[in-house]
């Protein structure tokens, strides 16, 4: 019989009502890279929390290396040679690198600084990462915070390494280099378990796939037999297509003109630095960039929500009956938005759902309500309006939900963000601002998502979609817009450029076409 | 003149010291995120239990009690029942999670009647008075360091305190020694600062917020038996502690969490207390002993305005950590 | 006890009920009380503390006092009821009021800040008598049932000035005091007129904690004191600390309210005290006796109301006693005025008026005549800073 | 790699949240938590050689023995209720007010000045207005100056308010023993107010207690129907949002301090003419810190802190009672009233969580 790094057998875990796990099975063989698939709210993540003692099971049995265990905290799981890069990172922004490195580590009463980053920078060496030891976590990028993470883990000489979707905040660029340290990790004779949604990710990647959907063990698959469709099937349950829909529509009125915006972020530098473009009607302008080039400012200083220093944002309103632009850039949130419903017609779906976009504790209606209680004349809040517009959203949208009145908190991710995107939508806005809408969720909510948008495109609304993954980008805008270090790197047609074109720009300040032709 | 200050000085030393020790123990507390309002509460514990102790050992030792014997007992006692109030707050906010401010609070409404109600009842069966013997009491006072004492001016100003003065200034620097290059130290920091990531870290989150805050307990404890045995020279008095917890909150947030800088925080409260009684300033008294918490105010705003991440409060402070919490 | 006390609330109960029909007949009835007296059984007499007993001061004074009335009275537990920790404000209010509901025919309240609610409540029973200490007001009021009492303590201050004086070496005498008004100066100033009886060089420093009670800042003022070279230290403030401070100084201390030796056995060498068993009964004997209760009472060693606590052998200085007992002879044969104007001089002149706010003038024949009835009645009234007194604010 | 440890075994105890509880287990636990207290406290009191029966009963009898002293155990929640209410304000909003004795001092100071020095010339109703609407004035504008901070650089409330609180002590006394000393003596203190200023009684308590009603059923309102209500709660959730939706967070922290504070302030008002008819330094009395525990344990329900202020304040003036009956020191009083509220902390617990053993059975409570 062979002897598994892990094998987990019959695991059940609940959360109150919710079944996050049912009777789940799984192994993963020394020195090979598995990873774990399926929807979101599939119990991925709680699987994996109960290898790393963040839960403990309800039911079932887990055996590392053969051995039956008990791993009721997270320093049972290291004793066990098990670590877990988690979703969130989990990081002291006060400490540097090499201190959160060290964290709970046993050794000497004190803790010889030099000596640590030195190791700390050698193990960096090792598998090619580029770590400043000394630097705090607060002054670091996500990258580097990622690469904190993982130095972590091997530093703690973990065997068996658990990474919940590493690649969810990666550009394409940093994706394949961390793919090379998995590689190089698993060549140490290393097992690994990775969680991500990018199906071309899992067939690069992994060695075996396994497959959870509901909380249930579905099965695993070698890599080499599987491909994205036959994945999708086990995962979803049923066949579905692949393709990205991209309806043709013809191009309507400019309902958006950024001109010369500029911002300046807390530490005065310049997050946005003079960026151009126009959006119209019945587009999706694409916004691509590594991260933090300034899609997140650039999608706050349009709603009004990030100070802006300089330039205007220009919206397509209608004026003594004539149609105009107009600026209200400059202006806060609450003018945009006391405008904003009977005047300037926009909606913003942020990148942080329940952090930005919606309150996590409270209900559907009470979140529905969010942008449009101030409608309502007087000192009260009339619920009618929204509960109504609530069960309209779950019907039409088929947002999956005990009723109305249960937290959002409670939802799933793509729920969260069905509720979020019905919401903006229902304005019936002229410029709709998406900002990665499709982050951490899977296919299938990925595709009803995409599905959504392009009907809102065929209304004539102008569509931004900051994204993430090219691919995706490339099939649904018509014309995308790179961003690179705050500046508008390039604007290019959709159909007439290529990944690599796309790559080029993201790394290229100020750069434009002749110089990268 | 200067005779004057020397002895302002040696005044605002003495009425900052017991600040001191609150403080420290605060400090240990809210670095494990735990914000204790109970201070106030745990120094009349540690107030009326090291007098006890002493006073027991005393009597049980008849005639010829040995002062360092006295002093152990005192400094033992006062300790672990000062860490008894704080085990109470811990385990109600860490293990029940209770909120911590009004934990805190009704710690100190608790600590006050423990205090007050256990030295009237030890001095009533005392036959009326609460009051450690001679040999014991001389064990509080200052000692002057022989040789270094006769030092003109710094020999009055530096070496002729009582033990429970340099006691606090040592606990203050280990403390902060602790944290800048300990293990356990940063640990705990981490744990404060972000109980998450510690857990996942294998730190037991747990227990090092029950060890801080039950140790940080103890140290003002201490503190309160020193307002027993120095500042009331080892009689029980009725009501003592007189709002000395509070202020070595305050003292907390003016020294920014930094136990180096407690210590001179601490004499700068001190003067603060005693300063109208050795320089007349023709200002009303009540503008004296509001000073200290203005000028703590000050800092707070300050802190904030530099939007220091350092010399800041733990970031957890105030919430209770829950593993499975999402 | 148990019994007793439900029946108590239960028939208080009752009188609540009845109070509005009955107080017309009560008020006619009052007179005809007065003249026949009342009987003993039917006595019930409360009191309104400030603090309790923990205090091992002020109010721990009192009830002692309390305590010896009921012996001397033979009262039984339920024809007394204290109202321990009363505060200086609504509750006291409250306090008397049940008091008063309660079946209370004399209320004693024994705290400065209890009169202003005393004067409020008194008009509401009007056959009940409030007497109420350290207050002025009642001679100035229209209310016949309420009184003002308290002892001639300044008396017994001189007394303990004349050992203070004969014990300092330094000729500097140290006051920790509470509040700045005319009790506190008042004390102190005859504290320090006894000290310069015997004295004339000695000097005295007075500073003020502004609280009644803080026993840090109390020891921290006392500490001060003697930086300052002062080397017996006087007190009129709740706690020991100043006599403890004192001690682990090596210099001494002389107390009030009550003996403090136990607490400072080398520092400690006497305390002015007031006997409050006294006052309560003589009221109480009025009141049985269908007598009136006097409006102003104010009784010093004559009567016994003011003494010293027993001496500290140790600490005496030679031939302190027979000072203070000549003293003592001397004032109580009237051939001695504590604030004879011819001793003391303010801002360098004799002292010749005085008038408070309602234009009493104090001095006449050449002495302030505090806490008389005849001369603003038996609150202490002498708030001048004398010459040789330095206060330091 | 460490060794492994063979056997399987899970923890003694594990807790686990709970979804939801039934009202009728809410109040079970509750319950069980006060017998909890009363027995720990009853051994307290027999620790004294007191009978915990009879301290009991005379606890009871103390808060509602007769008219008089149900009127004063009313008189007693009334500023408990309104500064809670007025804590709770803060407290939706995630923002620790704890300055609240601070602002009832502030608020008495407001209408004392016009009780002081404008009763002679002013007819009672416009004065009783002035000395409400200053009252709030002062009290708003002291809870305002943290909020200030708090928007525009982040300062820490918890601790600035604390502070407040000792400022404004002192700001009494120093007005006590100077600028609003009482003429009549030397004894630094303030008058007493004028008789015409002083609220008149309904049904034997002043009339602060139906402004204490109103103002249980106004929060109610204001917390559930209001458009202010709805930003308090989404401002308490997560600024972000809130900022998203287009509420100006520091006008929304400013303003909900400012009615912390203020309601806080007619709670001081009340003090000064309807109880107290000056200011001392004891005018507020730790009711700033109480109340944060009223407000606290009613979960910020207007009407839960209306029960659980009157428990409290029974709770106090039953203390208040054995002190004088059975001679038990007011240190023990603290002692119990500290029991009583530690249990009532502790037991939360059980309504949010539930204990499964490693038998896999549940324990319902303590
Ligand atoms: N705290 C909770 N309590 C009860 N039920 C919950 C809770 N959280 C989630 N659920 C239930 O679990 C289901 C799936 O949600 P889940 O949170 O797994 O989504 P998710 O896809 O993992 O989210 P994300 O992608 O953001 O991680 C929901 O339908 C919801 O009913
Ligand atoms: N701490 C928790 N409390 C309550 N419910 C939880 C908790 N953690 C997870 N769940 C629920 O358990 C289910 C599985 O969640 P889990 O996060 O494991 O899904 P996942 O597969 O990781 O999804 P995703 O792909 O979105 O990350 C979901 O319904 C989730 O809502
Ligand atoms: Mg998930
Ligand atoms: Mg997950």
């Amino acid at each position: 019989m062979e002897q598994y790094a892990i094998e987990m057998k019959g695991i059940t875990k609940t959360f109150g009502k919710v079944i996050a796990n049912h009777d789940v099975n799984l192994q993963l063989r020394k020195g090979e890279i598995l990873a774990l698939l399926g929807e979101n709210g599939s119990g991925k993540t709680t699987l994996m929390n109960m290898l790393s003692g963040i839960y403990f099971p309800d039911h079932g049995s887990i055996k590392v290396n053969g051995t039956e265990v008990s791993i009721q905290s997270p320093k049972d799981a290291f004793d066990h040679g098990i670590g877990m890069i988690h979703q969130h990172f989990k990081l002291v922004d006060v400490l540097t690198a090499a201190e959160n490195i060290v964290l709970g580590l046993k050794g000497g009463i004190t803790i010889d600084r030099k000596s640590t980053n030195k190791k700390v920078k050698e193990l960096g060496d090792k598998y090619g990462f580029d770590v400043d030891p000394a630097k705090k976590i607060y002054n670091m990028a996500v990258s580097e915070k990622q690469t904190v993470e993982i130095l972590k883990v091997l530093y703690r000489g973990a065997e068996i390494l658990i990474l919940d979707e590493p690649t969810a905040v990666l550009t394409p660029q940093e994706v394949d280099k961390l793919f090379a340290v998995l590689r190089n990790m698993k060549e140490d004779g290393k097992s690994i378990i990775i969680i991500t949604h990018k199906l071309h990710e899992v067939l690069s990647i992994s060695d075996r796939v396994a497959i959870l959907r509901k909380g249930e063990y579905i099965g695993t698959i070698e890599t080499a037999t599987a491909n994205q469709s036959t994945l999708t099937e086990m995962m979803v349950g049923h066949a579905i297509s692949l393709e990205i829909k991209h309806p043709e529509v013809e191009q309507g009125p400019e309902m958006l003109r950024v001109h010369d915006l500029t911002c300046l972020n807390s530490e005065k530098v310049k997050a946005l630095d003079g960026v151009n473009f126009s959006a119209f009607g019945g587009e999706v302008l694409g916004i691509a960039g590594i991260a933090g080039s300034g899609q997140k400012e650039l999608c706050e200083a349009i709603a009004g929500l990030y100070p802006i220093t300089g330039g205007t944002v220009l919206f397509r309103q209608k004026k003594d009956g004539v149609e105009v632009m107009e600026n209200i850039g400059g202006q806060d949130a609450q003018n945009i938005h006391k405008k904003g419903v009977s005047y300037v017609p926009m909606a913003f779906v942020p990148e942080d759902r329940l952090g930005m976009g919606l309150v996590a504790s409270m209900d559907m209606v009470d979140n529905v309500m969010l942008r449009s209680y101030k409608d309502n004349k007087g000192f009260f809040v009339d619920r009618k309006p929204p509960k109504e517009l609530s069960e309209k959203l779950i019907k039409d949208l088929e947002i999956v939900t005990p009723g109305v009145s249960t937290p959002v908190r409670r939802l799933s991710g793509g729920n969260v963000q069905k509720v979020l995107l019905g919401r903006e939508i229902s304005f019936g806005p002229d410029v709709l601002v998406v900002s990665y809408p499709v982050r951490g969720l899977d296919i299938n909510s990925s595709y009803k998502i995409y599905d959504l948008l392009n009907e809102q495109k065929k209304k004539g609304v102008a569509v931004i979609f900051v994204g993430e993954d090219l691919d995706v980008l490339l099939e649904i805008s018509d014309r995308i817009l790179v961003m690179c270090g705050g500046k508008v790197s390039g604007i290019v047609n959709a159909k007439e450029t290529t990944k690599e074109e796309l790559g080029l720009y993201m790394i290229k300040v100020g750069g434009g076409k002749e110089e990268i032709a | 003149m200067l005779s004057i200050i020397l002895k302002l000085i040696v005044a605002a030393v003495l009425a900052g010291t017991p600040l001191l020790f609150g403080a420290l123990g605060e400090i240990l507390t809210e670095k494990s995120g735990n914000t204790n309002l109970g201070v106030e509460g745990m120094m009349y514990m540690g107030a009326v239990s090291g007098i006890a102790g002493a006073f027991f050992y005393g009597k049980a030792a008849g005639g010829a009690p040995v002062g360092v014997v006295a002093v152990l007992i005192a400094l033992v006692v006062s300790f672990l029942i000062g860490a008894l109030g704080a085990l109470i707050y811990a385990f109600l906010t860490i293990t029940l999670r209770a909120n911590q401010n009004v934990t805190g609070l009704t710690l100190t409404i608790f600590g006050t009647g423990f205090g007050n109600f256990f030295g009237d009842f030890i001095a009533k069966n005392a036959g009326g008075s609460l009051v450690v013997t001679d040999g014991v009491k001389a064990m509080f006072k200052g000692i002057a360091i022989p040789g270094l004492s006769k030092i003109p001016v710094l020999g009055t100003l530096l070496f002729n305190y009582n033990w429970m003065v340099y006691f606090a200034v040592i606990v203050a620097v280990v403390m902060a020694w602790f944290f800048k290059r300990s293990r356990v130290g940063l640990n705990l920091r981490a744990v404060g600062e972000d109980p998450a990531t510690a857990d996942a870290a294998g730190i037991n989150v747990t227990r090092y917020k029950y060890v801080a805050t039950v140790v940080g307990g103890g140290i003002c404890g201490i503190g309160g038996m020193y307002i027993s045995m120095v500042s009331q020279n080892g009689v029980w008095v009725f009501d003592c502690v007189s709002g000395y917890g509070w202020l070595a909150v305050a003292l907390v947030i003016f020294a920014t969490w930094d136990c180096n800088r407690a210590i001179l925080v601490a004499l700068v409260f001190g003067a603060l207390k005693i300063m109208r009684l050795y320089v007349a300033l023709p200002i009303p008294s009540q503008f004296y002993d509001m000073a200290p918490y203005i000028v703590t105010i000050i800092v707070l705003v300050i802190t904030s305005m530099r939007e220091s991440r350092e010399h800041a409060q733990p970031k957890s402070c105030g919430t209770n950590y829950f593993r499975e919490e999402r | 006890q148990s019994a007793a006390e439900s029946a108590d609330s239960a028939s208080s109960t009752a009188d609540t009920e009845s109070t509005e029909e009955s107080t017309d007949a009560d008020a006619e009835s009052t007179d005809a009380a007065a003249s026949e007296g009342l009987a003993l059984e039917d006595l019930k007499v409360g009191f309104v503390y400030v603090g309790d007993e923990s205090d091992q001061g002020y109010t721990y004074n009192f009830m002692m006092g309390t305590d010896e009335v009921q012996e001397s009275l033979g009262l039984s537990d339920d024809q007394i009821i204290e109202k321990t920790n009363v505060g200086e404000d609504s509750s006291c209010e409250t306090a008397l009021r049940e008091l008063a509901e309660a079946g209370c025919n004399i209320i004693f309240a024994t705290s400065f800040g209890f009169e202003d609610y005393v004067m409020e409540v008194a008009p509401d029973y009007p056959d009940v008598q409030f007497c109420h200490a350290t207050g002025y007001q009642s001679a100035a009021s229209d209310l016949a049932n309420t009184h003002n009492y308290f002892s001639s303590i300044y008396e017994a201050r001189y007394l303990s000035g004349i050992i203070a004086g004969m014990k300092t070496q330094t000729n500097k005498l140290g006051f920790v005091a509470a509040m700045p008004y005319a009790e506190v100066i008042s004390g102190y100033t005859a504290f320090y007129l006894g000290a310069k009886s015997v004295n004339p060089d000695v000097q005295m420093e007075v500073m003020y904690t502004n609280t009644w009670n803080d026993a840090n800042l109390e020891a921290q003022l006392a500490q001060a004191l003697i930086d300052d070279g002062c080397d017996v230290l006087g007190q009129h403030c709740d706690s020991a600390a100043t006599a403890t401070t004192a001690e682990a100084a090596g210099v001494w201390q002389i107390g009030y309210n009550t003996d403090m030796i136990d607490k400072a056995p080398n520092a400690s060498i006497t305390s002015a005290r007031c006997d409050w068993g006294i006052y309560p009964e003589y009221a109480i004997n009025c009141l049985l006796n269908g007598e009136e209760i006097a409006k102003d009472w104010s009784q010093g060693l004559v009567e016994n109301a003011v003494m010293l606590t027993a001496y500290n052998d140790a600490l005496m200085p030679e031939g302190a006693a027979e000072a203070v007992e000549t003293a003592k002879a001397a004032i109580i044969s009237g051939d001695l005025h504590v604030f004879d104007t011819s001793t003391f001089t303010v801002g360098g002149a004799e002292l010749t008026t005085f008038t408070n706010d309602f234009g009493v003038e104090f001095v006449k024949d050449g002495y302030f005549h505090e806490q008389e009835a005849d001369f603003g009645g038996s609150s202490p009234a002498f708030s001048s800073i004398i010459d040789g007194i330095t206060v330091k604010e | 790699m460490s060794s492994v440890k063979t056997e399987k075994k899970t923890p003694l105890i594990r807790m686990i949240k709970r979804d939801e509880i039934t009202q009728k287990k809410t109040w079970m636990i509750r319950a069980v938590a006060i017998l909890g207290a009363l027995i720990t406290g009853g051994i307290l009191i027999l620790c004294l050689g007191k009978n915990p029966l009879q301290a009991y009963s005379d606890m009871l009898r103390g808060a509602f023995g007769s008219k008089v002293l149900i009127q004063e155990t009313v008189k007693q929640a009334i500023p408990l209720l309104i500064t809670a209410i007025g804590i709770s304000f803060a407290f939706k909003m995630k923002f620790w007010n704890i300055g609240a004795e601070g602002q009832v001092l502030v608020g008495a100071i407001g209408a004392g000045y016009w009780a002081f020095f404008y009763a002679a010339t002013l007819p009672k109703i416009p004065l009783i207005i002035l000395m409400i609407v200053t009252a709030m004035l002062f009290g708003g504008l002291y809870g305002l100056l943290p909020a200030l901070c708090k928007a525009k650089w982040g300062t820490n409330e918890t601790l600035f308010t604390l502070m407040l609180n000792y400022i404004a002590l002192y700001i009494i006394k120093y007005l006590a023993n100077g600028p609003w000393k009482a003429a009549g003596s030397s004894f630094p203190k303030m008058p007493m107010i004028h008789k015409g200023v002083r609220l008149s009684k309904v049904f034997g308590v002043h009339w602060g207690w139906i402004i204490a009603l109103v103002l249980v059923v106004f929060a109610s309102i204001y917390f559930n129907r209001t458009k202010q209500g709805y930003e308090i709660a989404v401002v308490g959730e997560s600024n972000n949002t809130a900022r998203y939706a287009g509420i100006n967070v520091g006008k929304v922290f400013r303003r909900t301090m400012f009615l912390s504070g203020a309601l806080a302030g007619i709670a001081g008002m009340l003090q000064v003419a309807g109880c107290d008819y000056t200011i001392t330094e004891r005018t507020a009395g730790g009711v700033g810190f109480t109340a944060i525990t009223v407000a606290w344990l009613a979960h910020m329900n207007p009407y839960g802190m209306l029960g659980v202020a009157a428990f409290i304040a029974v709770l106090e003036r039953g203390c208040n009672q054995i002190e004088t009956t059975m001679a038990i020191p007011a240190s023990v009083s603290d002692l119990l009233i500290g029991i009583i509220l530690f249990f009532m902390l502790g037991c939360e617990f059980f309504i949010n969580y539930r204990l499964v053993t490693r038998g896999g059975k549940e324990e319902q409570n303590a």
